[in-house]
């Protein structure tokens, strides 16, 4: 069973240096004319973590990833990432940062008119990893996530769950430190789901640090990690699973 | 160069995959190209046919006596004095009586009972090609008429006037239309850069979300710029000079050949027109990218 | 627990006429090159029936789905709905069929230009519905799926979750005939999927006949109501729930 | 009317939220005409200065003597045979000295020693306007120079030449860059509409989806084609009214009022150019949907 700590203070795992790879302190994020979307969210998360979020539909955990990985920046508040005032940080230094962070987008962002092959690779390519290198890693993914025979289909003709397992697989080719990943289950059977959480779980092992947003129980209730579930984009409870 | 190693693979394959859109790029940057080159190159030949026309501007000073060689030299110096001249010759009352015999041919006869004088004397002024405005012609028309013993000066009035309004309109037409057509052209060319680069923008931002360098992103398409306004400019010239051969092939007709002389652009012209085109182009990638990495 | 009848014989249904909602009869597709998505596939969908359409990811859900909106066309078979067979309609017949299916895509197919409002309400004006029952019908439906706030929020800012419920509202807002949901539940929370459920089986109990195509095992083990099992393009069970 | 109400909403919904692509290609249906008509206008008024220009064109047949009336009537007979003429006058030789003594004016005194007889006899000849092609008017003189008791044919030769390899050159520059300006923009017209419907495809394919009829989503783009067509040729045309009444303003010169009178499209014309353009427009609108309906 989970241990409920409501509204608790993370400033006590900050404690840790060197160690911290996600930290928020008082972020808010305000859209226009008058959502607020997140509100004073401060936690933070371990490297080599696996965090999960919670909440229900529209509580605000892809904002929370989004401002994690700077594709929006927040309104109020701090946000340190591996260090780096994530928000302070520009050209070739977030390029950089940002190939060190793998993000499995909620919705795909896959681009439709590419090879499944092509659309893994982008994020190696873009850190210049060699092309043999390259080829046998997305075979690698490929096979572990039951796609072999997908290789060079369109990633636009695929099935839905599909192109949610070739998101996932992306954002894991580059090895990142940091993976984040939004519902990365929400069109796929339980089996499927398995090999997904399998593959995600040998990257925690391997050193990366991941957030996984999620509705799915089945995945975030067995293990031993940390749950934050969000409430109309507050902090409702930060506990630890027990098993 | 791993760099340069992934520009030229992702240029290749937006080349690949986006054929369509960069052909037609490709095909407005030289439609813009040979407008812009065809009216240049009228214009240029313009100037050149209204340079030989005028070759035969010449104000005439009818005088009411022959000078004397002192008078000759008076009268040149005040003429020089008001304007530059290209050359000032003096024609006798003699010399105009063989003129007019010579031109009259085989009538000339109907002059052997003229005593030799009956023509005026006269000078023949050629002003300077650069001061030859309608209404510079008319001031120094004027200016000559109040030298001492000028009686009448004539320089086809109404041939120059004519000829200086038409060549005005023409150049004011070519102009406008030219102004017009570049205007449309560069608006169209940006246009296009724009919308492909627009068709793409899920590529740019993934590309920027997956931690590509700027460069990384734009590099490519500025080469595609580049690639299309050089090839663009290539192809739009050389449609131009098919063009400017058939119609030199169809006007080697006596009449015109020494009106106009068409001549083609040197090569100075021709690699200012690629540079230029790739310049444009190359910008125009640059500036409708640059919002995308700026978001 | 249901009972499971291993790839039964339809036929027995379809003696019942005028009350056959869909029925298809040996239906296959192919796609290029060589990816047989369904094969041999026959089964009737009684008019007023709420039927689920299960199996793993790329099983061939969707596809069955798409060929029964005729969004797509067999490669063989044939494919009657409402009496008519879909694949030889066309122009207006086929205008008047499609305005009494709605459809919740899988990918949404939402247009994130427009508000909630404006997405919801195109379905009914297509068929000349009164701007004043429109509205009406909008703001009903955005109350059951708690999205009241969102009226006039447009389409590509919301969540996903939230996209998935207007997708859905959608659907079923001209009060169609028959509903066609491709996994309406993907990015909801459990209480969210309650309040969809709840919608659904309303519409149901009005009359309409609804195909449901999902993962999630909560919705399709509780109730009474047929299940087919979709493995590989085949029909692997067609059973119903005894509960 | 539940069919109409829902094409203008449609139409009004898709102008309030693509009016930056609306605008666009309204821009390029107004350039695109005022391009076309630009040089369409000119070449009408070329036309017509053409026509003007050789109004003064006239054969003049030198005779060896003054013929009598009889004669006349035989010349003028036999010429009329060759080809029709717009006027015949015979000069006797008393005509000419008398046109001369008028030409020389103040000079006319240095005649008064002269035969009244000196200057040959001639027929001027003003060839029908329709038949003034260079070749022709050649011919004709070829003909003229054989009838008995000609002398010699005159017609200003080196200027009627100038003259029409002039106008055809002019002519052909103008045909030539027409043709070019109006494929350039028809295909800018067209690509601009295809563009701007391709943006909006997932539009179209829902409502189809949805189980809107074709003419429910064709409508309102067909409404929308219709509209730029009009606005655009309207705008164009204003536009080239306004740059028409500059230029005229700025050739009033004397010189030109009889060679150029410059006039602007009749109503005709206008209604044409504009019937044109709302049809082009309104044909790509529906060539370019047409695609996503047949989907
Ligand atoms: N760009 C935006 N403009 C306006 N409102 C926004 C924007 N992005 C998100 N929101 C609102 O902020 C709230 C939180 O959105 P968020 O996407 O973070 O939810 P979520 O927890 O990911 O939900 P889901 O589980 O449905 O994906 C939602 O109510 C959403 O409508
Ligand atoms: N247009 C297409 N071209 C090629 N292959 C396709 C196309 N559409 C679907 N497929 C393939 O057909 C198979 C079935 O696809 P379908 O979308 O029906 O799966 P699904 O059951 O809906 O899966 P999911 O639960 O992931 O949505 C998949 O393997 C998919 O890759
Ligand atoms: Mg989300
Ligand atoms: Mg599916």
């Amino acid at each position: 069973m989970p241990k409920i700590v409501q509204n608790q203070d993370p400033i006590e795992t900050k404690d840790i240096p060197g160690n911290t790879m996600i930290e928020m302190i008082k972020v808010s994020r305000t859209y226009a004319p008058d959502i607020k979307a997140l509100s004073d969210i401060s936690f933070t998360v371990d490297t080599g973590e696996l965090f999960f979020l919670i909440g229900r539909s529209g509580a605000g955990k892809t904002t929370l990833l989004k401002l994690i990985c700077n594709m929006d920046t927040p309104s109020k508040g701090l946000i340190e990432v591996a260090g780096h005032n994530i928000n302070n940080l520009k050209g070739k230094k977030l390029a950089h940062l940002r190939q060190k962070i793998g993000v499995a987008y909620q919705d795909f962002k896959l681009l439709s008119d590419r090879t499944v092959a092509e659309n893994i690779a982008i994020s190696m390519e873009v850190s210049y990893k060699k092309p043999r290198a390259i080829r046998q890693r997305v075979r690698d993914l490929l096979e572990q996530l039951q796609l072999t025979d997908k290789h060079d289909a369109l990633t636009g003709d695929l099935s839905r769950g599909e192109q949610q397992r070739i998101a996932l697989a992306r954002s894991v080719a580059n090895s990142p430190r940091l993976i984040l990943v939004d519902e990365p289950t929400g069109n796929l059977d339980a089996a499927t789901t398995e090999r997904v959480m399998d593959l995600l779980t040998r990257c925690n092992k391997a050193g990366a640090t991941i957030v996984i947003a999620t509705h799915d129980a089945s995945i975030y209730q067995k293990g031993n990690h940390r749950v934050m579930e969000l409430r109309n984009g507050k902090i409702h409870s930060l506990s630890r699973n027990s098993r | 160069m791993n760099f340069w190693f992934a520009v030229f693979r992702q240029a290749g394959r937006n080349l690949r995959q986006t054929w369509t859109s960069q052909f037609m790029t490709f095909l407005t940057v030289s439609l813009s190209v040979l407008i812009f080159a065809f009216f240049y190159l009228i214009y240029t030949n313009m100037i050149g046919a209204g340079d030989r026309l005028s070759d035969d501007l010449r104000l005439i000073v009818y005088l009411e006596d022959d000078p004397g060689p002192e008078m000759q030299e008076q009268l040149r110096r005040k003429i020089n004095n008001f304007d530059k001249t290209e050359s000032i010759q003096f024609i006798s009352k003699s010399d105009a009586y063989e003129r007019f015999a010579e031109q009259l041919g085989e009538d000339s006869d109907v002059l052997t009972d003229m005593p030799r004088d009956f023509l005026p004397a006269s000078i023949e002024v050629v002003p300077l090609k650069s001061l030859r405005g309608y209404n510079q012609i008319k001031l120094f028309s004027e200016y000559l008429a109040t030298l001492p013993g000028s009686e009448k000066v004539q320089y086809g009035q109404e041939w120059v006037e004519r000829f200086y309004y038409f060549t005005r309109l023409i150049t004011i037409v070519v102009l406008l239309s030219g102004t017009l057509l570049i205007l449309t052209a560069t608006f169209m060319v940006a246009y296009t850069i724009r919308l492909t680069i627009m068709g793409r923008h899920e590529e740019l931002e993934l590309l920027k979300l997956v931690g590509a360098t700027n460069n990384y992103i734009r590099t490519p398409f500025l080469l595609e710029g580049t690639l299309q306004g050089l090839m663009g400019s290539i192809i739009g010239l050389s449609a131009l000079y098919i063009l400017f051969q058939w119609i030199s092939l169809h006007f080697t007709g006596p009449g015109l050949i020494n009106l106009f002389h068409f001549t083609f652009f040197p090569p100075m012209v021709i690699v200012s027109i690629i540079l230029g085109s790739i310049g444009l182009c190359t910008i125009g990638s640059f500036t409708s990218i640059q919002k995308f990495l700026k978001i």
